[in-house]
């Protein structure tokens, strides 16, 4: 039985760990494409990764001071989804 | 205290801020308060220069923090002089854009005017390397709006280059800047100079290698070769006052190297000794050589000035280069001949331009133009004092660079190349003009159809088509030719003052003892609180330490 | 009369004639006249002191630290040099006033001639050789101005570029030389050089000082190999030939040999060089100058020869040759200058010079053949004229002079050179005024009016005059003599008299003056094998020297500068990677300070991905869109990983400036190419690639290097960290530093911004009144687009979304003094909440619905941020002096009042104005023809059910009606 | 008296949502904080109210909180499964198709709605919406029969937002 | 203790669970095979993954810090957007005719992505002739 | 660590100046885009890479990351941002006046383009 600390540890370790291969696999779709669609996707998945990332900084350094920052994170990867779809759409994106 | 050095730098801004956020739309009222501000400015500058010249270091720290935590501006004899000829000239180039109408030719030309006067001034006053950096970016932007003021496909494509060219130097600065945080902790010019100074000889690479770099920087802006590329065709194309304007930009770079180069790394640095001294002054005489082949090989007289400019960066870091007291001396005396001759060509060159129209300024004969023998006067004048032919202050300052190499190793290949490029100038310039101005009369005269030269009649002087007299231009310009007189009648005075500039420079300590102890500052009392606020809550912020910090932390 | 005086008058002088112009040209000709008439009689005021053995000086301070003062000095060579300028300029002044026709601009010419003048008195009286210096150039300069004054010839302009181009080398090679003497002597004053021949001969430096003074003196004086640029300077008007190519500019360089005697001369250096280049002169000159058809062509090689006879005179370094130097000086002068008037009154009245044309002028221009007459027979040497004694001198001196080994050989050439000397000067008499009178003259010629014949008339009087009394100028000479010797050597006991008995000098004068007649008679077979011999035009020559120099200056000029970015882009990575690497490889270093931190598989894997990202983008840059997507992800990773290393201010700056930048390009992208074209060879780039490893590998070394070494000093930070509560009022230490600390960089930082956005509006406007316009409003999208330009649930969500953000904006923009935020990001987070508007219902429909004009947003932030500095002016403090404290407004908790915030706000402002004012640009130039802004917030709303499609009828009823009801209630 | 209301207080709903993402910003509910989210909360609509010309009328607050409950409990479930199917279905195993939702629903907000919540639960994305806005257009990504995922849709979802807003 | 423990092992399952989501929506970006399908994984789980590690922050804030709700915020946010981005991704889908086409709308002319705009003049699209 | 923040600033500006050494403007930009990334994070890292010590003061707490560095990073990222937002609109400028967006001028001298 591991220790309920160990466990807390471990569980951040994996998480990080988690992350980190869903950040690369997204990479991976991100070279692989094979259309733009899919980048934009990848991305998008990128961009919540990063999301997670922030916020599991956040709980391993026991600080709310990254909130903002995920929060910023949040809003922007939006808009920018928003802006390479409306390209591709529309050529304008503000149109 | 006196609050007069920042006004340089906050006059322009507010300024700029006031035209555009209350007369954008009124050309007119732009144009009062651009020049009622340049006058100010020139009114300031002269009494901050008066303020120096014995020799006085006044320093300002902004937000009243104490070097070197804050930033501060130092006004002494070099930084002084340096608004000084700032402010001389934008007065002039702004009568010449006002009169020639340039600066109706696109939007917001006097606020990026008043912008770019700021980021000069500033980079002139300030006492902190960082923000040089900034002040570096404040008048390159503007740099970058003034230069492609009105647009046009040829302007729009050199402004491009120009624009990513010095984004590749700002890049450059940032890494200098880093490195030397980096290895001092500092950012303070004054307080650079002492910490270099502590760095341990036997791991020096770090320093040498951000001196070199930031000297990399500076030699962009100094239009030094080879990393003087950008210039020809941004200088080409630029609207001419703009263009004339630039002139000082260039010595933006050539001040940098001088105060850096004096303060932070002096050339008995051991650290960083015998670093630069090997190429410098052989980059800068290669400069001066490529610039005045340039004079010789253009086809379009704009760039031929262009060129001229890049030649007269290599002949004054020539003088530069040689880091001693004559040199600088002799540098100081070019800097401000070479400002006001570049700006007068360029001036000129615009008068030319303007009455050959589609003709351009390219170097072929086309029909005379009207008030021709006036402007090729002129021409014929700011060509010699450019090209440093006698009587004018080019020739001075060519003799003092001359005088001061003769202490040099290389004095005979400095030599050569100053006396040899100075020939090629003449021929650039003669060839030029000679094209450009007297050909015409050949054209006319092939027209009229004479038989033989002599019986020409009616080619020799032709009436000019009658025009509008460009009042303010050439008030513009004659104030320029005739600063270059003034500076070339007045060469005993004014070397005077710039061998004590250079003495100044060359003697740091009361540099650095004014920024960094300064006298009648008592640093404990704390002036950021304001009274009232204290006052009125009395266990608030005064006796704090951060350890209360989180109460207030709320929004 | 002071000497500055005497040489500033005609610079003075020089003004009237242009402004008296209009007055006529009598006045003109009159003023200019007046000038040099009180410029001379000036300097003669001052003979009497100089006859009592005083040197006149005037003395004023110009330069002194450098050496060069305004120090003039009169002795007898200044002094006769100087009357000789101002006396016959006298009469150059009044033949020009006849020669110059109605529309010759007469001002022009007597304003050049005047400084032109000015410049020669100058040298001529310098007694500092820097300022000797200037008058030198000044010469240069003003008879380029001469020579070209007919711009409409070809030759002139060529003849004054060449002459310009010839003499300022010399000038230019004189200042190193005259610098080099400085230096030795230690002063610049002539007068102390003058006192130290010893010093100066011995130094190291005197070969090379002398080489560049002779090289001025030889141009100047057009000495072989520089003496081609004098005859194609005759295609200035003849007053200028007369006096610059005759009698005084050219003699600047014999000038100043004599002056320089005492302390140049007597060296086997100066003597081969200098008596080498004279003989060389003397007889190439007088054998060209025969064959010359040309009247002025013929002269201009005789003025070369007679030039080339005093160089060698000079050279000889003997006080005799000074002597007869001194003397031919004065004669050439006289008959030249005579000689010069009348082949230009012969043009003047038959309009041709060429002598093949010419011919039997005595009975049609009688006056003119006397004066011409005993000019030519002065140059030739007949006694009788004072031509004769100085020549006769020369040949004396030759025959003392043994040069390579052969005494014979200088006297055999001095002779050889006379008889040619001797054969022109009958040509000008025999082939223009004797001979039969011909009825082909161009026009039908007959002797000039008085003012045109009356100066050369009195030239020639003095000719006669000397000629026969030659003990009239003897004490003249002798006393300018003793001057050129300057105590370097006695005086000569000789005499000039017109009778020496039967020397070797007569001898060679007699074969000299019989051969040149016999030279003559056989003129016709001798012009047809000089004819069709080869020989080197030196015109041509210098040409072609030119223009290859040209070419070459062309070539290098637009090679290095071809307009290529790709070639500077790379010269500057190079040059900055040999320069570091210069100091790093020069400098040393010891171990690490620092230990290495551990490897966090986080860190792995950010690190993974922006390698991963940057070279996928290399590789696929070309494919515009997808490189902006990878462009986004590493700006993601960055932002996270400033997050991972404790910047969470950097983390949310960098996200916010990485989408706003997104939005621009992909703006800027929809008006380009999407793909960029593969141009580079594989060789160019394997080339990039390399330069640009190497550039990596010196940012990683370096990075690598700085990051394992500990601080030197404690950084300045510590100060930061420690006072930004207590001082800045914030616990967001980087927040206090932006604006407390250094608010000033942050102040110059928005202003930055708002320039950006300010120049991209105004180039905008350019562009839109610019030939683009036609252009931009026919644009054809370059794909196909989709339907639903405002998909419904964007705008949905947008309503709420817009509010909730600018929220955001405000808490973010509040709370940044003391924990991470701030009025940077808040602008941004405020910015992107109005593009989330504009993305969602399109740019117009949004602008219709807001009024805010972004210029006064930037404004009001820039000056609402420096108000806030200028604040702490009324409180005593610097500029940007924050104050702060806490304040409690019952019943809530105390809140701080910081003027940073306020500064800040400023920043907000300027942060909001800069981004929305450039996509207000960039949107303008999207607008295409007949794009109108839709009436409603979405493109397809079902509970507009019978609303119809967006119609023009519909918009003015939507517009008239109450703005915002875009839906019927239902 | 609504028109009134409208002018200082356009949209209600909105004003309450700020108030707590004030307080939830703000991290506390104080009385400052509340008074000045307050102050935010009707500053901002006023300014942005042009751009949200039309607010939906009131809606019940029991009914969406219930719609809100079972779309959460949806979310779960469906995560759940997704994760499942992605994991262990191979691709050409997955019954992916189209769905066509026609609409009965036409307020702008509730069609957003419901696309939002489609697309949030089980194995189901809102793709697009015809032409006219009578039709949604659903990717369901492992579906045996279309038509029962549309039927689900339109009894689960639609119809109770149809009670929330119509 | 116990509590603190307890606390503790809530937390590392909540972090388990979010990470294992995001990571299978990262898997199944990966592995789907078709554009459309690919939508489903990352949007879906990465929202959960995303709300079970700001309830694990949460948690962990209330348990060892001040408390902070904050993070609902963060949920919303992603919440609402999510669908909206999947709708963009979808049209984009839709526009480069990435899977397999759409069946008509029962009740309408067609797909609002597919109405492309024609170029007839007086259209917003419509080019005119210089 | 170190070795990897190094690397990877190395990595940015070598691809960022290979980008720059292309021949049409877009890339070109992109690649001073990338040379700022680089610049940035080098500027960064001269306060030395800290984890876990954000600058933000917090009672008790002593050890904090060099918050000056920041500043300046966050200053340089602002100025780079405007600047490539001229830079862009100006080459999108020279691009619509010319429709061509080479980075290269053929004729700077004009003299082609005038014969
Ligand atoms: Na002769
Ligand atoms: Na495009």
């Amino acid at each position: 039985m591991i220790a309920p600390d160990r466990l807390y540890d471990l569980a951040l370790v994996f998480a990080f760990a988690a992350l980190a291969l869903a950040q690369l696999l997204a990479m991976i779709r991100l070279v692989i494409g094979p259309d733009v669609t899919d980048r934009i996707l990848a991305l998008d998945t990128m961009v919540v990764d990063a999301i997670g990332l922030i916020v599991l900084l956040g709980i391993a350094q026991g600080t709310q001071i990254y909130f903002e920052a995920a929060l910023i994170f949040a809003m922007l990867g939006f808009v920018s989804t928003v802006a390479y779809a409306r390209f591709i759409l529309r050529g304008d994106i503000i149109e | 205290m006196t609050h007069w050095i920042i006004a340089p730098v906050v006059l322009p801004a507010m300024l700029a801020a006031f035209i555009v956020l209350v007369v954008r739309f009124h050309q007119n009222l732009s144009r009062v308060f651009s020049v009622a501000g340049v006058v100010s400015l020139l009114v300031i500058a002269a009494g901050l220069a008066w303020q120096a010249s014995d020799g006085t270091i006044t320093m300002y720290q902004l937000g009243n923090w104490a070097a070197p935590f804050g930033i501060v501006l130092v006004a002494d004899r070099l930084s002084t002089m340096m608004v000084l000829l700032t402010a001389v000239l934008a007065l002039l180039v702004l009568l010449y854009a006002i009169g020639s109408g340039w600066d109706r030719r696109g939007r917001h030309f006097h606020s990026l005017y008043q912008f770019q006067l700021m980021g000069i001034m500033g980079a002139f006053l300030t006492g902190d390397i960082f923000n040089l950096f900034v002040f570096f970016e404040v008048l390159l932007i503007a740099s970058y709006g003034l230069m492609i003021h009105s647009g046009g496909t040829r302007r729009l494509r050199a402004g491009t280059q120009y624009v990513l060219y010095n984004l590749l130097g700002s890049t450059l600065f940032l890494f200098a800047l880093g490195a030397i945080y980096a290895e001092t902790g500092t950012l303070n010019m004054a307080d650079l100079a002492g910490r270099v100074a502590l760095i341990d000889a036997a791991d020096n690479t770090g320093i040498r290698v951000a001196a070199v770099l930031l000297l990399m920087v500076f030699a962009i802006k100094a239009a030094i070769a080879p990393l003087h590329f950008w210039l020809p065709s941004s200088y080409a194309e630029a609207p001419a006052p703009v263009a004339a304007l630039f002139g000082i930009m260039t010595k933006v770079g050539a001040y940098a190297i001088l105060r850096i180069y004096t303060l932070v790394f002096p050339p008995d640095l051991a650290t960083t000794g015998g670093l630069y001294g090997v190429w410098l002054l052989p980059v800068a005489l290669i400069g001066l050589a490529v610039g005045m082949i340039g004079v010789l090989g253009t086809r379009d007289l704009g760039r031929l000035v262009a060129f001229s400019v890049i030649g007269s960066m290599g002949m004054l870091m020539t003088a530069v280069a040689q880091f001693t007291p004559a040199g600088i001396s002799a540098a100081l005396y070019y800097v401000v001949h070479s400002t006001l001759a570049t700006a007068a060509l360029f001036l000129i060159v615009d008068l030319v331009r303007a009455g050959r129209g589609t003709d351009g300024l390219l170097l072929r004969a086309a029909q005379p133009i009207p008030g021709g023998a006036m402007i090729a006067a002129l021409f014929f004048t700011a060509a010699i004092a450019m090209a440093g032919l006698p009587p004018l202050s080019g020739f001075v300052g060519k003799l003092l660079i001359l005088d001061a190499s003769f202490a040099t190793p290389l004095v005979w290949i400095t030599w050569a190349v100053i006396l040899g490029s100075s020939l090629i100038a003449v021929v650039g310039f003669s060839r030029a003009g000679s094209l450009m101005f007297w050909k015409s009369h050949q054209l006319a005269g092939e027209a009229a159809e004479q038989p033989r030269p002599e019986d020409q009649q009616g080619a020799r002087d032709l009436p000019a088509p009658k025009a509008r007299i460009p009042v303010l231009e050439l008030t513009a310009v004659c104030g320029l030719l005739a600063l270059l007189v003034a500076h070339t009648v007045l060469a005993g005075p004014v070397t005077r003052y710039m061998e004590a500039t250079t003495q100044q420079l060359f003697a740091p300590t009361p540099y650095i003892r004014a920024v960094l102890d300064p006298p009648g500052k008592d640093l404990s009392k704390d002036p950021h609180h304001s009274d009232d606020a204290a006052a009125a809550q009395p266990d608030g912020a005064t006796g704090h330490d951060s350890s209360d910090s989180k109460d207030e932390g709320g929004h | 009369m002071s000497l500055f005086l005497v040489v500033a008058l005609p610079f003075l002088g020089a003004l009237l004639p242009g402004l008296l112009i209009g007055a006529g040209r009598k006045v003109c000709a009159g003023t200019t006249f007046a000038v040099s008439l009180t410029a001379l009689v000036g300097l003669l005021s001052n003979l009497p002191a100089l006859l009592r053995g005083e040197v006149v000086q005037a003395r004023v301070d110009w330069l002194p630290g450098l050496g060069m003062n305004m120090n003039l000095m009169m002795d007898g060579l200044g002094a006769f040099f100087a009357s000789l300028i101002l006396g016959i300029g006298l009469l150059i002044i009044a033949y020009a006033r006849s020669y110059l026709s109605r529309n010759d601009n007469m001002g022009e010419f007597f304003t050049y001639l005047l400084l032109f003048q000015g410049a020669m008195v100058g040298i001529v009286l310098s007694d500092n050789v820097l300022v000797l210096l200037v008058f030198w150039e000044l010469t240069s300069l003003s008879s380029f101005l001469l020579i070209g004054y007919w711009k409409h010839l070809p030759e002139g302009r060529q003849g004054a570029r060449m002459a310009l181009t010839v003499t300022g080398m010399g000038g230019l090679a004189m200042i190193g030389g005259m610098l080099i003497l400085g230096q030795i002597v230690g002063s610049y004053d002539l007068s102390v050089i003058l006192q130290n021949r010893d010093l100066i001969q011995a130094d190291p430096l005197y070969v090379p000082a002398l080489i560049l003074i002779l090289l001025g003196c030889f141009t100047k004086s057009a000495q072989f190999p520089f003496h081609f640029w004098l005859p194609h300077a005759m295609a200035a008007p003849t007053p200028v030939s007369a006096y610059l190519h005759s009698a005084t500019m050219v003699k600047a360089g014999i000038f100043l040999m004599a002056r320089m005697w005492p302390v140049l001369s007597g060296t086997p250096e100066w003597f081969y060089i200098v008596t080498t280049a004279g003989l060389i002169t003397m007889v190439l000159g007088a054998v060209i100058g025969l064959f010359k058809h040309d009247l002025k062509a013929l002269l201009a090689f005789s003025t070369v020869s007679h030039l080339g006879l005093i160089t060698m005179l000079l050279g000889t370094g003997t006080a005799f040759g000074a002597m007869a130097a001194v003397f031919h000086i004065l004669n050439h002068a006289t008959f030249k200058c005579a000689l010069f008037m009348t082949a230009g009154i012969i043009d003047h009245e038959a309009h041709t010079r060429d002598i093949r044309r010419l011919g039997g002028l005595r009975h049609l221009m009688p006056v003119t053949f006397v004066i011409a007459t005993i000019a030519a027979l002065s140059m030739a040497g007949i006694p009788l004229f004072n031509g004769f004694l100085s020549k006769e001198m020369w040949l004396e001196e030759t025959t003392h002079t043994v040069l390579f080994g052969p005494d014979w050989l200088v006297p055999a050439l001095a002779t050889f050179g006379a008889l040619f000397s001797a054969a022109y000067s009958f040509r000008y008499i025999g082939h223009v005024f004797l001979g039969q009178q011909r009825d082909d003259y161009p026009t039908q010629p007959h002797d000039p009016p008085a003012g045109m014949w009356l100066p050369p008339a009195f030239l020639t009087v003095l000719v006669v005059l000397i000629g026969v009394m030659p003990f009239l100028a003897e004490p003249a000479v002798r006393f300018v003599t003793a001057a050129v010797l300057g105590g370097a050597a006695t005086l000569p006991e000789a005499h000039i008299a017109l009778w020496h008995g039967v020397t070797p000098a007569l001898i060679m004068s007699i074969i000299a003056v019989t051969g040149g007649l016999i030279l003559l008679a056989l003129f016709k077979p001798l012009i047809r094998v000089w004819e069709s011999t080869p020989r080197p035009e030196a015109k041509t020559i210098f040409e072609a020297i030119i223009a290859a120099c040209v070419r070459l200056a062309q070539a290098v000029t637009h090679g290095l500068h071809n307009g290529a970015f790709t070639q500077y882009a790379g010269i500057f990575t190079l040059a900055i990677i040999a320069a570091a690497g210069h100091a790093w490889f020069t400098g040393q270093s010891i171990a690490p300070s620092r230990a290495a931190m551990p490897v966090h598989v986080i860190a792995l894997a950010g690190w993974l991905m922006l390698v991963g990202a940057t070279i996928f983008l290399v590789i696929k840059h070309r494919d515009r869109l997808l490189a902006l997507i990878v462009m986004a992800i590493i700006g993601l990773i960055v932002s996270v990983a400033f997050a991972y290393f404790s910047a969470p201010d950097l983390a949310m700056t960098q996200i916010s400036v990485e989408v706003v930048t997104i939005v621009l390009l992909l703006l800027a992208l929809n008006f380009l190419p999407d793909q960029t074209p593969s141009e580079s060879s594989p060789v160019k780039k394997l080339r990039d690639g390399i330069i640009a490893l190497v550039g990596g590998a010196a940012a990683t070394g370096f990075t690598y290097h700085l990051l394992m070494r500990d601080f030197v000093s404690p950084t300045i930070s510590d100060y930061h960290l420690e006072n930004s509560y207590k001082g800045g009022g914030g616990t967001n230490v980087v927040n206090v530093i932006l604006v407390d600390f250094r608010g000033f960089d942050t102040f110059g930082e928005i202003i930055v911004l708002g320039i950006a956005a300010l120049v991209i509006f105004a180039l905008t406007e350019a562009l839109l009144g610019g030939p683009v316009r036609a252009r931009l409003l026919n644009r054809v999208p370059d794909k196909p687009l989709s339907g639903d330009r405002h998909p419904l649930m964007m705008v949905v969500l947008t309503r709420v979304m817009m509010p909730v953000v600018l929220m955001v904006g405000i808490y973010i923009f509040l709370r940044g003094h003391n924990l991470p935020g701030g009025g940077f990001i808040a602008g941004l987070v405020v910015a992107i909440a109005v593009v989330m508007q504009y993305m969602a219902s399109g740019f117009a429909w949004a602008t219709e619905r807001q009024r805010y004009p972004y210029h006064g947003i930037i404004g009001a932030g820039v000056l609402a941020a420096g108000l806030t500095g200028i604040g702490a002016w009324f409180t005593g403090n610097e500029f940007l002096t924050s104050a702060f404290g806490y304040v409690r407004i019952p019943p809530m908790e105390k809140f701080e009042l910081a003027s940073a915030a306020a500064f800040d706000l400023g920043v907000f402002l300027a942060v909001l104005g800069a981004v929305m004012l450039s996509l207000e640009s960039f949107s303008r130039l999207a607008r295409r023809a007949q794009m109108d802004a839709p009436e409603y917030a979405m493109d397809i709303d079902p509970s507009r059910e019978d609303a119809p499609e967006v119609s023009d009828a519909m918009r003015t009823a939507g517009m008239s009606g109450e703005r915002g009801t875009d839906r019927q209630e239902n | 008296m609504t028109k009134v209301r409208r002018s200082f207080l356009p949209h209600p709903f909105l004003t309450t949502i700020l108030v707590v993402v004030w307080c939830l910003l703000a991290n506390g509910i104080t009385l400052g904080t509340v008074v000045f989210g307050t102050i935010l909360g009707l500053l901002i609509p006023l300014a942005t109210a042009a751009y949200w010309p039309d607010a939906p009328k009131g809606v019940p607050p029991a009914k969406v909180l219930v719609y809100i409950l079972i779309v959460v409990w949806d979310i779960l479930v469906a995560n759940v499964v997704v994760a499942w199917i992605v994991l262990t279905r191979r691709n050409q195993d997955m019954r992916s198709t189209w769905v066509t939702v026609p609409l009965e629903l036409r307020t702008p907000e509730a069609i957003a709605i419901l696309a939002g919540t489609i697309t949030l639960t089980p194995g189901t994305v809102t793709a697009d919406m015809s032409d006219e806005g009578h039709c949604l257009l659903v990717h369901a990504l492992d579906a045996d029969d279309p038509a029962a995922v549309r039927d689900e849709i339109k009894s689960r979802y639609e119809r109770r937002l149809k009670e929330i807003f119509e | 203790m116990t509590g603190i423990v307890l606390i503790e092992i809530v937390i590392a399952a909540a972090l388990v669970v979010g990470a294992l989501f995001m990571l299978v929506g990262s898997i199944g970006l990966l592995k789907l095979d078709s554009p459309m399908k690919r939508l489903h994984a990352p949007t879906k789980a990465a929202t959960l993954g995303v709300g079970a590690l700001l309830a694990a922050s949460m948690i962990h804030a209330f348990a060892f810090g001040d408390g902070s709700l904050k993070e609902l915020l963060i949920m919303a946010f992603l919440f609402v957007t999510a669908p909206i981005s999947a709708n963009f991704i979808a049209k984009v889908a839709i526009h480069r005719g990435q899977d397999m086409p759409p069946p008509e709308p029962p009740n309408d002319d067609t797909w609002s992505t597919l109405d492309a705009p024609d170029t007839r003049p007086g259209r917003p699209d419509a080019p005119v002739e210089p | 660590m170190e070795l990897l923040f190094a690397s990877a600033v190395g990595v940015l500006t070598a691809a960022g100046l290979y980008l720059v050494f292309r021949l049409r403007t877009f890339p070109v930009i992109l690649g001073t885009s990338l040379l700022t990334y680089a610049v940035n994070l080098f500027l960064f890292a001269s306060g030395r890479l800290t984890i876990g010590a954000p600058p933000i003061l917090v009672d008790g707490v002593t050890r904090y990351t060099d918050p000056l560095p920041q500043a300046l990073v966050l200053t340089a990222i602002v100025i780079s941002f405007g600047m490539t937002a001229v830079v862009v609109v100006i080459a999108l400028g020279a691009y619509l006046g010319e429709n061509d967006d080479r980075v290269n001028d053929p004729a700077p001298d004009r003299s082609e383009e005038r014969a």
